[in-house]
């Protein structure tokens, strides 16, 4: 595997370019129908009253948080093995939207839980790992910023990412452990699909497929300037030694 | 309009700082884009290159 | 290796060395919690296992970026990584030393610290125990982090950024595990998933060290 | 007469800008080499790349497996520590017992027990130099080995390394300065620089 190879940035640039506004379309589409159809056109749950209309933000914004993190996994692999630059510079550009995602399921999972834990931040198992996922986030950005030559810092930040996820899912398994032992949290059963009702499912899965389709979108425009930012580099380094 | 009953405000809190948080990264990322091209383009033009 | 394992463990007793930092460190935030929280025994018994954790994890914390750092800007580890010894073998001997210089101390004066919080009698034990079994882990997932930022210009505060998130299993599980004994539970299941980190921690970390190591001297 | 070093065709770059291209030259045992050009050319880099410690953008370089020993600027050596623990560290790493062969060719028996930190610079330069003996490695890359030596201590340099050529090793050496090493072939590496236009592969496919 010479290390010089690179996946062609000029050939990304070309197919993102006429892939991009057909992404963001869908994704706007998709968005606002999957939001006002939950949030306008579904009953109240018996117990819940109207907080359930949280679900359609919060759950697919938690799938978002963990998924973006598996992208990030996944471009760091390819990266370190392919050396392909593309793919270190989409792991970049993708860690801003799994922080905002992160952020966006603990907020709302917290202002959700509210009324019913009485406080408005319950050491819930669920929530907490969304918080120590947020803070591997912050860690991996942070070593992006930190590091001027662009390929040590894709090696670094895919070691951190490859270490990082295996000590997230550790925390992920910790947490349960360690909550059971302070308080049975109540423990909201988010996962999609489980006893509810055909009209909660159909626009959750449409506020899914939109916030996939958003993450997708704001990836592409994020690695885009990632690649200009890399071609302004070269040609200023070009510049100083002419 | 549909009928929040009382949890209206925990309603629309979740949904306005989650949808916030979406404008603020939308706006970042295209604000940052097109900052990110045109100092390339100065640049390009700078050292006379076609892009 | 052994070499260099003397070596580091000279150095650091040596003036200078920093060797008691890590320990004198651990005292005073242990005698600063009950300023905090208040004399007043129930609590102070009750908490004493997470505040000795995390006073061993801050400690511990805290002599990271020496680990690299001073190798780096002698030269020292230019040659170490051209030199026929493997640098997963001598990242591995570097946490060794941090865990002798600091993990160790921290465990053994543990105890003696652990009557200023009113740790209740079986308490003793499974705090030594759990801090055994767990430093080692805390010494290696440092190094990693001090090989990620080594040569970095202000490296220390991001190494704690990045340190600390990989922590969390270690202290959970270990703060669990004292605070299981010290109710005189049975402590079993947390110090497995404890001894299981650390042992993880330790095959794994080494060579991500020496790879980002590498990167960072490219 | 052994070949030592070979590079030929070698490009190598500094923070993902190539500052050096086709660069070839030779060294057999008992040969010293000196690297000389304006700073910032890209001596050190050429020097880390032989070393290992960096990777080579292009061409090939056949180098003794094993057989490589570098000194940067800094001499590696840890001030609390005196001067034979400094070394018998070294010897350890690198696997040669003995240390007393070093002391005596570098005059340090003296300081034997002296910290490293309260030796003068002259000093200090000899007990790096007398670290490079203790690898027991042939082909030496040096970087800037005179600076802030007065003239004996440079002199005393030279009459080290045409030991270690006579021994049958070999030397490169970087330098902007003049080593005095009158029988040391020098390459100006201005030649070699790397074309202003010729960005890395991976920029290449960018600019």
């Amino acid at each position: 595997m010479s290390i010089w190879e690179y996946a062609n940035p000029k050939k990304f640039m070309q197919t993102s370019a006429w892939v991009l506004p057909w992404v963001t379309g869908l994704a706007f589409v998709t968005l606002v129908l999957g939001l006002t159809w939950g949030f306008f056109f579904t009953g109240d749950d018996y117990r819940q009253g109207s907080t359930v209309k949280i679900i359609f933000i919060h759950v697919p914004a938690a799938l978002m948080a963990i998924n973006a993190w598996l992208m990030m996994l996944v471009c760091s692999l390819i990266w370190l093995i392919r050396r392909h630059h593309v793919s270190a510079l989409a792991a970049k550009a993708a860690a801003p939207v799994g922080v905002t995602m992160t952020l966006i399921a603990l907020f709302t999972g917290a202002i959700w839980g509210q009324p019913m834990w009485g406080t408005w931040w319950a050491w819930d198992p669920r929530l907490t790992s969304f918080l120590i996922l947020f803070l591997f986030y912050l860690g991996y950005i942070a070593l992006w910023e930190a590091i001027e030559d662009p390929d040590t810092a894709a090696d670094l930040t895919s070691v951190l990412c490859l270490v990082g996820s295996v000590f997230a899912l550790l925390s992920r398994y910790a947490v349960n452990f360690w909550n059971q032992g302070l308080h049975q949290g109540a423990s909201l059963s988010l996962a999609p699909g489980e006893r509810m009702a055909m009209t909660f499912k159909l626009p959750l899965y449409v506020a899914m497929t939109g916030f996939v389709l958003l993450f997708v979108a704001l990836v592409l425009i994020r690695t885009r300037t990632e690649i200009r930012a890399r071609r302004l580099r070269a040609l200023e380094a070009r510049g100083r030694m002419g | 309009m549909v009928e929040l009953g009382k949890y209206a405000g925990t309603v629309l809190g979740a949904y306005g700082v989650a949808l916030g948080l979406i404008l603020g990264l939308v706006w970042l990322t295209l604000w940052q884009g097109k900052r990110m091209r045109r100092r390339l383009e100065a640049t390009e033009r700078e050292l006379g290159i076609d892009g | 290796m052994i070499a260099l394992l003397l070596r580091d463990l000279r150095l650091a007793t040596r003036a200078g060395g920093g060797f008691g930092l890590s320990l004198a460190f651990f005292l005073i935030v242990t005698v600063l919690v009950p300023f905090g929280v208040g004399p007043e025994g129930g609590t102070l018994a009750r908490i004493a296992p997470g505040i000795l954790w995390v006073g061993a994890l801050l400690a511990s914390l805290l002599s990271l970026d020496r680990i690299f750092a001073l190798d780096h800007e002698d030269g020292s580890l230019d040659i170490l990584v051209t030199a026929p010894i493997p640098l997963e073998g001598a990242v591995l001997v570097k946490a060794a030393a941090h865990w002798l210089v600091t993990g160790l101390p921290l465990t053994l004066a543990a105890p003696v610290l652990a009557v200023l919080l009113h740790l209740p009698g079986p308490g003793f034990f499974w705090m030594t125990v759990s801090l055994a079994l767990g430093t080692p882990a805390l010494s290696v997932i440092g190094t990693f982090g001090a090989a990620l930022t080594v040569g970095l210009k202000r490296g220390g505060l991001l190494l704690s950024l990045l340190v600390l998130p990989l922590y969390i299993p270690t202290l959970i599980f270990g703060a669990d595990c004292a605070r299981r004994g010290a109710e005189g539970l049975t402590a079993g299941t947390p110090l497995l998933m404890l001894a299981g980190i650390t042992l993880g921690a330790l095959a794994i970390l080494p060579f991500a060290a020496a790879a980002a190591i590498r990167a960072n001297l490219r | 007469m052994a070949r030592m070093l070979e590079l030929t065709d070698i490009s190598v770059a500094r923070g993902g800008v190539p500052v050096l291209q086709g660069v070839t030259c030779a060294l057999g045992a008992g040969q010293a080499l000196i690297l000389t050009g304006p700073n910032g050319v890209g001596k050190t880099t050429l020097l880390r790349a032989v070393a290992g410690l960096q990777p080579v953008l292009a061409g090939q370089m056949t180098r003794p497996s094993e057989g490589v020993a570098y000194a940067a600027h800094a001499d590696a050596l840890k001030p609390t520590l005196s001067v034979a623990e400094n070394l018998s560290f070294w010897a350890e790493i690198f696997g040669t017992r003995d240390i007393a062969p070093a002391l005596s060719a570098m005059g340090l028996e003296g300081l034997r027990h002296r910290a490293a930190q309260n030796l003068s610079a002259g000093q200090k330069r000899r007990l790096g130099l007398a670290r490079l003996l203790v690898t027991g490695r042939k082909l030496w890359l040096l970087d800037e080995p005179t600076v802030s030596l007065d003239a004996a201590a440079v002199a005393l340099f030279g009459a080290v390394i045409r030991a270690h050529l006579t021994d049958g090793g070999a030397a490169l050496m970087a330098s902007h300065i003049d080593i005095g090493l009158s029988e040391a072939s020098t390459l100006d590496l201005s030649l070699f620089r790397a074309a202003p236009g010729g960005t890395d592969a991976f920029d290449e496919a960018f600019a």
